[in-house]
């Protein structure tokens, strides 16, 4: 086994267990906690991969900004020390006949299907030719969906705050 | 392959992740924990773009831009669904998927 | 630039809007509706100039005439809706947030407008959320009431949801071809099993956004506890949009495993439709009823789009021009009962007629218009979708759509009934509308009216759609 | 060549008076907007007047046959290429004739309803339909084409809706004109379903290309086959479909009874003359492509038109309500017509079947809307619509009584009278086609008769009954629409038709055959004796015979009990195994099943609103399984 394969075991094997733990568990907190690692491992196998500045977006976005989100929501919404109800068993086996039939029908469909094998080993992607990416107008580059995005952010705080501000009477 | 890691380890991680999302969402009383759930499936799917991008298609950023926006998207979408269940738990006090199901038939 | 200038007057005026929000007066913000309106009458206007059409972005992004012409369906949709809204947005609880709903439906056609025009999945990816997730707080707008919020919970959770599954394809399809431009997938597209996966996965996604059975349960809900204009927006302008990119992403991304999907298409038009219909006969509810019945009428849009060809194309954007008018008329009119009396039961219109004649003629003419009655505009959509399905030998299945019709028929006349032909010892009494409500109800029985009977409508919309099939 | 552009204001007249009266009516005194319909209709009928004359004796025709004219035309739809729809006034025999007939009968129905509909609440409302109605109705029949035809064939029902459910107070008026709605609109299902076969196969809309029998749309006959029958026949079978349903055909009619709810004006105009025959002339007008490719079609309609009018006429002599007799029988009648233009060929004499249905449908519409608007100075007068609580009527209303005598005597068939030609020219060409359609004929002639004097007897003589006020006559604006149309009903049958209006357009003569006159004439007559010898009971009349006959006479009859024989045999046995049955069949079978129809659905609607539950994670999880079981089908069972 290479060292590859050894850190993708960990890092797979970090994301489903605590996948797992995230929604069985009873506290909810915990719950956020074990999505944390999850995404933190997530990071660590965009690293593993070279994008490292996607996996610098991925800690500071998502496991920094999301979690915290949710962390604070949940502090917000319920008491901490409560455990969660437990969903009825015809309801979990339901969700568990439909999840597992999802994924092994696509795992089989995965296996099943041959993907092109390449051999070109590009090296660590620079934050210059993402910066260019981001910018540039042409093909492969991404200003406009950037500008899109922007919007779609704008849209969402403007609505989040309509909806959530407090009604004044 | 990648340094002795093939495609499909990613793949099947990723599509492991998201039905276990799935079946997150499908169960999950509390509102909150159904959005975590909700994270967890965007993000294998990410995986899945930033995979396939190094591994098979590394000429072009084509898989780690749309993880970038991906991201971008969840961000928006979990806080207007903060938003929301802020606002449902001020009417009900409470955010259990279960008791929200005034409108029906 | 002129070639995205859809967008870009929307995003200028949603920037306008925002501004004047942020100077007004707190005890002044009702005064930024008629400024919204014209600008909105403006942009709707101006996007009739002629302009040029063509690629920018590398691709990325794409205008043809028939894409410019279905922006400005789209346009005049809203603009409908501007002024459709205005009562709604007079009352004492909207009151401090009227700028807001401008900029977050006006956000949301950027992003329709965007997910049209897009030439990759990414600017479609985009467009998709920034057409929905605003939606979800305008769903969510009337915050003190419990069936609004949790229209928005239920709204954006399945929309998360479906993104999630239709993101999942999205990555098997980059996965297989090694692109996500849509010439490129085209060309790289073949019938493999995992590409089928993907296929499906994006239509689900899609589905949930035509709110197509099974992928439609989320509709009834939504539709019922959103605010009715927004009701009306989600069932209208963002279906028929959804309609117009799947229909063009369907024609040009996946046109080599057409025979695939018009299967899939087949089977799903033929439940949406009967299901939307079984579902509306017995809703009480004037808001779920229109719900329901919009369902239905996605299942007739699919019956265009499986057509596949020129023909088919013009009749799904003519089906959704008329469907805009029609729609917009019946819920104009509930939305004011609704506004008015805060009753939204259809036994509660029982002898609206004799009280308000010229509102009940407009209803009627609007539900008639649905259910496909020549000579009002919906008989001429419907007739050419059939004859699009026709024209493919479907017979069997042009045949279920106009049984379809037919219990279409009995539940809207339903209404009608109630409305003309019922007694009622209390009926909804007589009030007057304000100027707006008037004119959006008279553009959409002028709509209903003219584009059935003037054909230059549907030349125009063949001629354009030449190009694109 | 002679301009025909004016005739397009046959149409428009009464679309003008719609707007008008529709949307300004309640400006003026409700007696104004009554005098507005009804001069508007005079102008148009004396247009349609006109119209005949130029058309039939001063254009000049080729080669000794009518030709078609297209009288005004604008192109409306590019539908695509080839495919374009036109509006326009399509000029023939049958389509002046029926100008004439409608014109003439909505004049006359407007002038009564001046009078019948006085103090009604919607007087205006009324004018303004029936203006709708006559002005779908004549857009109709002067289709240029299938589609418009299609267009104004809905338009005609959706002001048959309006009409039908005018009295929007009564429950039953309600349901019944929305049951009417609900039949002829899946009936039109079929309908369309047949245009877009029809017009796919072709490449075209046009009644003038369609129906040339020398022209590449006949000749398509022999197209793709599917389940043994082309293409042609499939397309014809389902266009007859629709007319089934506007011509309340078996099982289409279950519509047509109940539509009596609606004001008898409205029965006379629709249910007697003009949308009930839209079928009739549906066929007529695409008759060259049913007789040359859809033959099997031809032979469908024939079949459908003999059970309908046999079945019609059993059931119509087991009813009480006037207007329910009048109804079937207006079904019957049709179905004769049907089955004439079943039995006709093509060409001058073989065509006969053709021209005789088409004269039927003239003469009908005289007598019938004349019997209709009898009927409703009768329920006018009595304020019942039954006959068991009439009698005696012949003193109060003489003309009323004058006028609905000569109505039956022409649909008994009773020479000179108008019904008299026509049946028997439909007789003589049933009696060319097979000896078992001819003797079917027959039956129904004389069960006609019979339910009509039946009806007559019933309510003019009999025992008088008491009234809560003496009936008086109706008003003179009432009682002139019913004399002039019994003139039409006398006279209607004199014209010599068959140099008018034949199936190719070619006139020929035709003469009386006195093999077919003399049973057919013989029938009626039993058939009106022996409802007399039941119905008139109970008047002095058999009295001053049989006191002029002296007690022979009177032993006579009582000794061999002739009269209860004759009693038990045809009240007993025929009308309670024959006749009770079969309308037991049809309102609880026939009707039921359309009931069932609707009961299944509200019922499966009802089972499974649980799929709506109202729980997002129940939504969702459909969602998932939805696109696993999509997936799962598409890529492993679908093969292609």
């Amino acid at each position: 086994m290479t060292n590859n394969q050894i850190m993708f075991f960990i890092f797979s094997a970090v994301i489903v267990i605590f996948s797992i733990l995230t929604v069985t568990s009873r506290r909810i907190l915990r719950a956020a906690t074990f999505l944390l690692f999850v995404l933190v491992s997530t990071a660590g196998l965009y690293f593993m991969l070279r994008f490292n500045f996607l996996a610098a977006i991925q800690l500071t976005l998502y496991a920094g900004g999301i979690v915290v989100l949710i962390i604070f929501s949940i502090l917000l919404t319920s008491q901490v020390g409560a455990k969660l109800e437990l969903p009825g068993l015809s309801k979990k086996i339901y969700a568990l006949i439909a999840a597992a039939a999802g994924a092994a029908l696509c795992i089989w469909t995965i296996l099943q299907y041959n993907f092109p094998r390449t051999s070109i080993e590009s090296g660590r992607t620079s934050i210059d030719d993402i910066g260019k990416a981001l910018t540039s107008t042409g093909k492969y580059g991404y200003a406009l969906p950037f500008e899109v995005i922007s919007i779609l952010l704008l849209a969402a705080m403007i609505g989040s705050i309509v909806i959530a501000k407090k009604r004044k009477d | 392959m990648f340094e002795g890691v093939p495609l499909n380890w990613f793949l099947i991680t990723a599509t492991l992740m998201f039905f276990i999302g799935i079946y997150g969402f499908l169960v999950r009383k509390n509102l909150i924990t159904m959005l975590m759930s909700l994270e967890l499936i965007l993000n294998s799917v990410n995986i899945n773009f930033v995979a396939f991008n190094k591994l098979l298609y590394p000429q072009h950023l084509e898989g780690m831009f749309f993880t970038v926006f991906i991201i971008a998207v969840a961000a928006a979408e979990a806080s207007v669904a903060i938003a929301i269940i802020i606002n449902i738990y001020r009417r009900l006090v409470n955010i259990d998927v279960e008791n929200m199901n005034e409108m029906k038939n | 630039m002129l070639i995205m200038r859809h967008e870009l007057l929307l995003v200028t005026i949603t920037v306008i809007l925002l501004l004047v929000e942020i100077f007004l007066p707190h005890d002044k913000k009702h005064k930024i509706i008629l400024p919204a309106i014209l600008l909105m009458g403006l942009v709707t206007i101006a996007g009739f100039i002629p302009g040029p059409t063509g690629i920018l972005f590398g691709g990325m992004y794409g205008t043809s005439s028939l894409i410019l012409l279905m922006k400005n369906i789209l346009n005049i949709g809203v603009f409908i809706i501007f002024v459709q809204s205005v009562s709604w947005l007079k009352l004492e609880e909207q009151k401090e947030k009227i700028s807001e709903f401008f900029i977050l439906l006006l956000s949301t056609l950027i992003g329709m407008d965007y997910m049209i025009s897009s030439g990759d999945f990414l600017m479609f990816y985009l467009g998709l959320e920034l057409a929905t997730i605003p939606l979800a707080t305008l769903a969510a707008f009337e915050r003190y009431k419990e069936k609004s919020a949790e229209a928005g919970v239920k709204l954006i959770f399945t929309s998360a949801l479906s993104s999630g599954i239709l993101l999942y394809g999205l990555s098997m399809i980059y996965g297989t071809t090694g692109t996500v431009y849509f010439p490129e997938v085209s060309a790289a597209y073949t019938a493999a099993p995992l590409q089928i996966l993907a296929f499906i996965f994006f239509f689900a996604g899609m589905a949930f956004k035509i709110s197509l059975v099974p992928f439609h349960l989320w509709a009834a809900d939504v539709y019922e506890g959103a605010p009715i204009n927004v009701t009306s927006y989600l069932s209208v302008i963002s279906k028929g949009a959804a309609a117009f990119i799947f229909m063009i992403i369907l024609y040009t991304v996946f046109n080599k495993i057409a025979l695939m999907w018009r299967d899939v298409i087949y089977v799903i038009a033929i439940l949406t439709m009967t299901l939307g219909n079984l579902f509306a006969m017995r809703q009480r509810n004037i808001k779920r009823f229109l719900a329901f019945s919009s369902i239905a009428q996605a299942g007739f849009i699919l019956l265009g789009i499986i057509g596949q060809s020129q023909l088919g194309m013009t009749t799904v954007v003519y089906f959704v021009l008329i469907y805009i008018f029609s729609n917009l008329g019946a819920f104009g009119v509930a939305a004011i009962i609704s506004n008015k009396t805060g009753k939204e039961s259809i036994d509660d219109y029982d002898g609206f007629y004799r009280t308000n004649p010229l509102l009940s003629l407009t209803m009627m003419l609007a539900l008639f218009s649905l259910a496909g009655i020549p000579p009002v505009a919906g008989f001429f959509g419907k007739f050419f979708l059939f004859a699009s399905a026709a024209k493919q030998g479907m017979y069997i299945l042009v045949f279920i759509a106009v049984l379809n019709t037919i219990i279409s028929l009995y539940y809207y006349l339903l209404v009608i009934k109630a409305m003309f032909l019922n007694r009622s010892d209390q009926p909804i009494g007589y009030f007057k509308s304000d100027g707006y409500t008037k004119f959006g109800l008279a553009m959409c029985v002028a709509g209903i009216i003219i584009i059935g009977l003037a054909s230059p409508v549907y030349e125009f919309i063949l001629k354009l759609s030449y190009g694109l099939y | 060549m002679i301009n025909f552009g004016y005739t397009v204001w046959i149409v428009l007249i009464p679309l003008f008076l719609f707007i008008l009266i529709g949307f300004f009516g309640h400006k003026f005194k409700p007696i104004v907007s009554g005098i507005i319909g009804t001069s508007g209709l005079f102008a148009s009928m004396a247009i349609s007047y006109f119209t005949a004359y130029q058309y039939f004796f001063v254009l000049p025709k080729v080669g000794e046959t009518f030709v078609k004219v297209i009288g005004f035309e604008t192109t409306w739809l590019r539908f695509t290429e080839k495919l374009v729809i036109h509006l326009g006034v399509l000029l023939d025999p049958i389509s002046v004739m029926m100008l004439i007939v409608i014109t003439t009968v909505s004049f006359m129905v407007h002038l009564y309803s001046i009078g019948y509909m006085e103090g009604e609440k919607g007087y205006m409302r009324f004018f303004s339909f029936l203006s709708l109605f006559s002005f779908s109705m004549l857009g109709l029949v002067v289709a240029t084409n299938i589609f418009q035809m299609y267009i104004f064939w809905e338009l005609v029902g959706v002001s048959s809706y309006l009409l039908i459910g005018f009295y929007y107070t009564k429950d039953t008026a309600v349901a019944a004109s929305k049951k009417a709605f609900i039949v002829t609109r899946f009936a039109d299902l079929g309908f369309l379903i047949g245009i877009l076969l029809l017009s796919f196969n072709t490449g075209t809309f046009d009644f003038i290309t369609l129906t040339d029998p020398k022209g590449a749309a006949i000749a398509q006959g022999s197209g793709i086959m599917f389940l043994g029958l082309s293409t042609m026949t499939w397309s014809m079978i389902f266009i007859f479909m629709g007319g089934a349903g506007k011509s309340a055909m078996f099982p289409l009619h279950i519509w047509l009874p109940d539509a009596m709810e609606g004001p008898t004006p409205v029965s006379a105009l629709i249910h007697a003359a003009t949308m009930v025959v839209a079928g009739v002339y549906l066929v007529a007008r695409l008759f060259p492509i049913f007789h040359f490719s859809a033959p099997v079609a031809l032979d469908v309609v024939m079949y459908v038109g003999a059970f309908s009018s046999i079945f019609a006429a059993v059931i119509a002599c087991t009813q009480f309500d006037i207007k329910r007799v009048l109804a079937y029988s207006t079904m019957s009648q049709i179905g004769m017509m049907m089955f004439a233009l079943g039995v006709s060929g093509y060409g001058e004499e073989a065509g006969l079947g053709f021209m005789a249905s088409m004269f039927h449908l003239f003469t009908h519409a005289f007598f019938k809307a004349l019997l209709f608007l009898g009927a409703g100075a009768i329920i006018h007068a009595v304020h019942s619509n039954y006959m068991n609580e009439m009698g005696g009527l012949r003193k109060h209303l003489p003309i009323t009584h004058i006028t609905f005598l000569i109505a039956c005597l022409a649909i008994a068939g009773i020479p000179p009278l108008a019904g008299f030609f026509s049946k028997d020219e439909i007789l003589a060409a049933s009696h060319q086609k097979a000896m078992w359609i001819f003797i079917l004929g027959l039956i129904i002639s004389g069960l006609t008769a019979f339910y009509m004097f039946r009806l007559y007897f019933s309510i003019f003589w009999g025992k008088d009954q008491h009234y809560h006020h003496t009936p008086h006559e109706a008003p003179k604006v009432m009682t002139i629409p019913l004399m002039l149309l019994s003139l039409g009903a006398i006279f209607a049958g004199l014209l010599p038709f068959s140099s008018f209006v034949t199936s190719d357009g070619k006139p020929f003569a035709s003469h009386i055959d006195m093999a077919i006159a003399i049973p057919a004439v013989l029938v009626g007559v039993i058939g009106a004796l022996t409802a007399m010898v039941f119905y008139r009971k109970e008047t002095n009349i058999p009295e001053k015979i049989s006191g002029f006959l002296g007690g022979f006479y009177r032993a006579a009859f009582r000794k061999f009990y002739i009269d209860e024989i004759y009693l038990f045999i045809t009240r007993k046995i025929i009308f309670n195994y024959v006749s009770r049955p079969i309308a037991w069949f049809d309102r609880h079978i026939v009707d039921g099943s359309m009931n069932g129809i609707s009961y299944v659905t509200n019922e499966v609607s009802g089972r499974i609103k649980g799929l709506q539950s109202g729980q997002l994670q129940t939504y969702a999880w459909v969602f998932v399984t939805g696109a696993v079981a999509l997936a799962l089908t598409f890529i492993y069972l679908w093969t292609n």
